[in-house]
């Protein structure tokens, strides 16, 4: 019965992402699409990714990091130095995935190399030291000769698309939700819920957080490579911590620990800029004021009953109260 | 030869002796109390049992095996399951997750198994939910399954932690306190309980209890401790006919 | 959170129709005779002074032509969008700009938005024209051309003034290590330096964005006894390097590129005086004697609220007057015809333009050849050296 | 000589960043958040002032005055409207309310005062002692080193030794506690943010007269780099945090000097996260022992 609700509620985060994906495709295929909408798919989709990944380690093993911005750039430059290297000699159905895996795989050797030490901190010690890692990364980027250095690395073939993100899209889900529904998802969050119990089962703590860390970092370097191979340039200053917050508003904004949540989150917080194009100057700013709004009616206890009453969303909550009503009578 | 014998336990902090030479020696299969005023030291001989705190002095062995210094995780494995004073649950999960966590280590698939979903991983998780819901049926809990944790009332709660150590299938279960917050009903319910996950499971418990009627229903030994000393041990009857134990808990 | 996703699962839907369709609203302007010439760059953010230059720039010469009639019955109309120097937002931002119907592309002020770019104009195949995108692959397809000097012709023609006009032997050197057209000049002028006999004492690097506090860099110059700094980076810092330069009893000459031009507006009227002395080779003098250049300045204070235009406002005002340049040369009369964009890139390489940067003709590679003058700041003006 | 002089750059480096850390760790302290937009407070405080002197000719004092008004005023606007319907939110939403009103207050000034930085008016102008030819103390550095060194104290003492500061102290420990102890929670917050953002307002002054020019993006460094002085300290922590801002300035300076300006940068953060590995609550920061 249980094991059925959690089926249900997979399957209609993937039939979202599904059937936004079928939409977009028919407005592409009968031209009904702008250039401007096309452009953004790919954006959308990388931060789909990023934001799902990161929610593994802020939502579900409850820590707080600001480094995921790291983890994408060591994994951009990884699978684009390959990529590059054997444009001519490897055909792109070849050459793209392998990347995206070798990207993937390189940022997931940071990811140890810096979990080890740094998972022992706590909140916003945990926060700062990510972020410096990530930073500290950026500079090695910029400083070094094979990168490119301040100028960008260039050349790396123009693969990524749509259908391709989407792909992307579909396995990270499935890999995160199957995970967080595993033995080892369950061992995550209860380190969110408490620690202490959790160690008094004998769970090893150590062992599941650098799990989820490794397994986000997989992803960011994947959707790394992605990136590189969208644009016709790379540079390392698009890594900087904002990317990482913007990602983690993303997070939040959505709901920690919901992956739906991340999902429809990321498709707000790329588009919005976007489509406030329109108001020039005042952009950022209302793009600011719609940030801090939204912070307020999800996090404002003041707003809990219009919440209830006012959306979809509530009223899933209130008929799905019924239903377990009944059944317990 | 005892189950689990402590020798000369102690520990300071910063200069204070919390618990200093402590000593005891629990058989297979007992109902052992500890029992004392408050900041007696009770919970911290709980701790160092548990390998949270690291002892300062003393040696604890576990059927004949040293834990002395071993963390919690290696302590767990080697058998010794506890509940918390102040109840610690994931309460953000289900009752069924929080029982399933006390299985992690003894139903076991791979992370990439449970990442496919694989025969293996339906097949263990089918195993593992048969097995939670048998321990919640011993405490009753099992029509609250799919409840988050902390939406169950607060005795409920505390049987739900016993469940949940109980999963990890310890040879000696610690309880911090079992009846705190509960009402006479409740408490007599609990004591049918513990008895019946003694003879049950075979199970030794090691319990913290200020319920006296508790203690004396159903403790066959018990030691109590005062600032941080053992102040007397023995059968149950005893010792809570020892004088010196009376003065400790009413005052001269 | 459930409650939440509801609200946000609306909000998506709605996001995802309100772009989708926003196509059908942009193409009204097509019909009519009017050139629309899209512009990105940072207009937030820490580099935004330069996109907001290039913007108002390009704005004064966008109405000077319109007032005067358009060219050959063709108005033109400038559309700005911010990419806040990131390639995606460009990116982003040029796929706006086609919704809405540009036909020709300023691309990028900044160099790395600006390469992203060029890939896509290429697909399309309009003119792409940056004002100031000055990496050397800014200009890598055939459609695509430049106002500004590129990175490598600074950093030579930097070394080889020195070299040949100055008596200054032992150079330092500041630069911007983040910033690709700070570094893309330094490693030229290291090169030709060593090949003009000049000596680099030290080499001093900051970030730009994180760095106001240059006492290390001055300090090491200050130590190593250099006889002239070399500053190939923006005015922006250079105000700071020259405030806490003095303070810290440096006077020594300094030198820079055209980035450092803007430098006296930059300081603001209470620091003019730092200023003294600086040296930059630059093809924009905004005090310059031409009358081109004095009526510029004066359209640019009174429209934008008594604002001195920089190096990259002359940038962006010369782009326009190329794009008019060429369809006059091309003979366009009518935007909408299909050659229209093939007739615009041939007759690039055919056009000279004399801009308020200087007098300007393109080859095959698209880089403008011009000169570049040196002029030394004297008393709050530019001379001529 | 030129070792004393960058030591003394970094000396001056590090009081600016203790200034503003200040500020930062008292916020943290108190009401446990991290205020992201402090280092944008810091910026209006400077443009505050600078309208008043340069725009509106005010004098000096005047112009100084308003800035701390308008910033206290704006720490407490944004405490009324931002974060106190968040009290009960998870900390990371805070965070990021915190992060989108930074974005709202640059976003503003750039509509205000444009993109182009600002020359900042020398409200006062002390000549740099020369000591020698080679060894300059510049007299705004020796100001702010003194002004921190001052608020620091007075910022100790009023914590410890008033009635309001220790109802901080007690917020500090347990909201709900001091609640029922009779102190005002809201009010002890709201003076916490009057309090922070004055100092930022000063932080504001100081950083307007070391390096002069200001515009809208000024503060989201300075207040990263405090963050990290802050947390390198002990966040919380006031001494500390002078300490770690001091600490911060000096080792920034000198690996710029004798290391690599390249990577000073990376030098400066990789000393962070091995004084956090070695002492995981910072320099000063208690070590906190969870109850079990």
């Amino acid at each position: 019965m249980k094991k059925n609700n959690l089926n249900i509620h997979n399957l209609i985060t993937y039939g979202i992402v599904v059937a936004a994906f079928l939409f977009v495709s028919i407005l592409v295929w009968t031209g009904n699409a702008s250039r401007h909408l096309q452009a953004m798919l790919v954006p959308i989709g990388l931060n789909i990714i990023l934001a799902v990944s990161l929610n593994l380690i802020v939502g579900f093993l409850g820590e707080l990091t600001l480094g995921h911005a790291g983890f994408m750039s060591v994994g951009a430059y990884a699978g684009c130095l390959f990529a590059i290297k054997y444009a001519e000699i490897l055909p792109t159905a070849v050459r793209f995935p392998l990347a995206m895996i070798i990207g993937g795989l390189v940022a997931c050797v940071f990811g140890i190399i810096i979990g080890v030490p740094v998972l022992r901190l706590k909140g916003d010690y945990l926060a700062i030291v990510t972020l410096a890692f990530g930073e500290i990364i950026r500079s090695i980027i910029i400083n070094l000769e094979f990168t490119g250095g301040a100028s960008g690395l260039k050349g790396t073939p123009q693969n990524s698309n749509f259908y391709i993100v989407f792909v992307v899209i579909m396995i990270t889900l499935v890999v995160i939700t199957n995970l967080v529904n595993s033995r080892a998802g369950r061992a995550i969050c209860s380190i969110r819920d408490n620690r202490i119990a959790a160690e008094s089962l004998g769970i090893n703590i150590t062992y599941y957080k650098l799990l989820a860390f490794v397994i986000a970092a997989f992803f960011a370097g994947v959707a790394g490579v992605i990136y590189g191979h969208n644009l016709s340039i790379l540079q390392a200053s698009v890594f900087d911590y904002n990317r990482s917050i913007e990602i983690l508003v993303i997070v939040v904004l959505g709901g920690m620990g919901s992956i739906r949540g991340s999902v429809i989150a990321a498709v707000i917080i790329t588009a919005l800029p976007e489509m406030l194009r329109s108001l020039a100057d005042y952009r950022m700013l209302i793009y600011a004021v719609v940030l801090i709004a939204m912070m307020l009616l999800n996090g404002s206890q003041k707003f809990d009953k219009y919440k209830g009453r006012m959306n979809i969303g509530g009223l899933f909550t209130l008929l799905k109260n019924k239903k377990s009503a009944k059944e317990a009578g | 030869m005892a189950l689990l014998e402590i020798k000369n336990l102690g520990i300071s902090f910063g200069g204070l002796h919390a618990v200093d030479n402590f000593n005891a020696s629990v058989e297979k299969g007992c109902l052992y109390g500890l029992i004392g005023p408050n900041g007696a030291g009770k919970t911290t001989v709980f701790n160092m049992v548990t390998g949270v705190y690291k002892p300062t002095c003393g040696t604890i062995h576990l059927d004949g095996k040293n834990l002395t210094g071993k963390n919690s995780i290696q302590i767990n494995k080697q058998g010794i399951a506890r509940t918390f004073q102040n109840i610690r649950l994931f309460s953000n999960m289900s009752v069924l997750d929080n029982v399933k966590l006390g299985l992690q280590n003894q139903i076991k698939y791979s992370v990439a198994q449970g990442i496919f979903h694989s025969r293996s991983y339906k097949r263990k998780e089918k195993e593992m939910d048969e097995k939670a819901i048998s321990i919640l049926k011993v405490f009753g809990l099992e029509n609250e399954y799919n409840y988050l944790a902390s939406n169950l009332p607060y005795g409920k709660q505390r049987k739900l932690e016993i469940a949940r150590a109980l999963a990890t299938t310890p040879k000696l279960l610690l309880l911090d306190e079992p009846a705190a917050g509960m009402n006479p009903n409740e408490t007599g319910e609990l004591m049918d309980t513990i008895r019946f996950v003694r003879d049950e499971f075979d199970m030794t418990i090691l319990l913290i209890e200020h319920d006296m009627k508790l203690v004396a229903g159903i403790c066959e030994r018990i030691s109590v401790l005062n600032f941080g000393t053992e102040l007397a041990s023995g059968k149950t009857e005893q010792v809570l006919n020892d004088p010196r134990v009376i003065t400790a808990y009413l005052g001269e | 959170m459930k409650k939440i996703t509801g609200i946000l699962s609306l909000v998506m839907v709605l996001t995802i129709i309100a772009t989708g369709f926003s196509a059908c609203g942009g193409n009204g302007d097509a019909d009519k005779n009017t050139l629309v010439i899209g512009g990105i760059g940072p207009l937030t953010g820490d580099y935004s002074t330069y996109g907001v230059s290039v913007k108002q720039g390009a704005q004064i010469a966008v109405d000077e032509i319109n007032a005067a009639g358009g060219v050959n019955a063709i108005k033109f109309e400038l559309k700005f969008e911010d990419d806040e120097t990131d390639a995606t937002k460009a990116v982003n931002a040029y796929n706006t700009l086609m919704d809405d119907g540009m036909k020709v592309s300023l691309g990028a002020v900044t160099s790395g938005a600006c390469i992203a770019v060029t890939e896509e104009a290429k697909k399309d195949g309009i003119l792409l024209l940056t004002p100031s995108g000055s990496q050397k692959e800014c200009t890598q397809y055939d459609n695509c051309f430049r106002i500004c000097f590129t990175d490598p012709q600074q950093g030579t023609v930097s070394a080889d003034y020195i070299a040949d006009n100055l008596t200054a032997k032992k150079i330092a050197i500041i630069y911007d290590k983040s910033n690709d057209y700070s570094v893309g000049i330094t490693d030229k002028f290291v090169a030709e330096a060593a090949v003009k006999g000049l000596e680099i004492v030290a080499k001093q690097a900051f970030t730009s964005g994180t760095s106001t506090d240059f006492s290390a860099q001055l300090q090491q110059v200050k130590d190593t006894g250099a006889e002239l700094v070399f500053l190939p980076i923006y005015a922006k810092e250079a105000a700071f390097i020259l405030k806490q330069a003095k303070t810290a009893g440096i006077a020594v000459p300094f030198f820079g590129c055209d980035g450092l031009d803007g430098i006296l507006e930059k300081l603001g009227t209470d620091n003019q005086a730092l200023a003294n002395g600086v040296m930059l080779l630059t093809p924009f003098a905004a005090d310059a004697d031409d009358t081109k250049t004095k009526n510029f300045v004066k359209v640019y204070g009174e429209k934008y609220n008594g604002q001195v235009p920089d190096q990259f406002a002359a940038d962006g005002y010369d782009a326009i007057y190329t794009i008019k340049a060429a369809i006059e040369k091309a003979g366009i009369n009518d935007i909408n015809a299909a050659d229209f964009n093939t007739k615009i890139i041939d007759a690039m390489t055919q056009v000279t333009v004399e801009g308020l940067t200087g007098t300007m003709v393109w080859d095959e590679s698209g880089d403008a050849s011009k000169d570049a003058k040196a002029v030394k700041i004297t008393d709050g003006t530019y001379v001529a050296i | 000589m030129s070792f004393i002089s960058n030591l003394i750059n970094g000396l001056s480096l590090g009081s600016m960043y203790a200034l503003i850390a200040l500020g930062y760790t008292m916020v943290y302290g108190i009401a446990k958040m991290l205020n992201f937009a402090h280092g944008d407070v810091i910026m209006v405080g400077a443009f505050t002032m600078f309208t008043a002197a340069a725009t509106l000719k005010f004098s000096p004092a005047i112009s100084i005055i308003a800035g701390i008004i308008v910033c206290t005023l704006l720490g407490v606007i944004i405490e009324k409207i931002a974060y106190k319907p968040l009290r009960k939110a998870s900390p990371l939403t805070v965070l990021i309310t915190a992060i989108g009103v930074s974005y709202f207050l640059q976003s503003l000034a750039l509509l205000i005062f444009g993109s182009n930085q600002k020359s900042f008016p020398m409200l006062f102008n002390f000549e740099p002692i020369r000591v020698n030819e080679d060894l300059i103390l510049k007299s705004d550095s020796l100001m702010t080193m003194g002004v921190t060194i001052l608020i620091m104290v007075a910022l100790t003492l009023f914590i410890n030794k008033t009635k309001t500061g220790r109802a901080m102290l007690a917020v500090s420990e347990d909201k709900g506690a001091a609640e029922l102890m009779g102190v005002n929670v809201n009010k002890t917050i709201s003076i916490t943010f009057a309090i922070g953002s004055s100092l930022a307002a000063v932080a504001g002054l100081f950083f307007g007269l070391t390096y002069g020019f200001i515009g809208p993006y000024t503060g989201a460094m300075p207040g990263i780099k405090a963050f990290v002085a802050a947390v390198l300290g002990g966040i919380g922590n006031i001494p500390g945090a002078m300490l770690g801002g001091i600490l911060l300035g000096v080792i920034e300076n000198l690996s710029k000097a004798y290391i690599s300006t390249e990577l000073s940068d990376a030098i400066v953060f990789a000393v962070l996260i091995i004084v956090l590995l070695v002492k995981p609550t910072g320099l000063m920061g208690k070590k906190i022992n969870e109850k079990v």
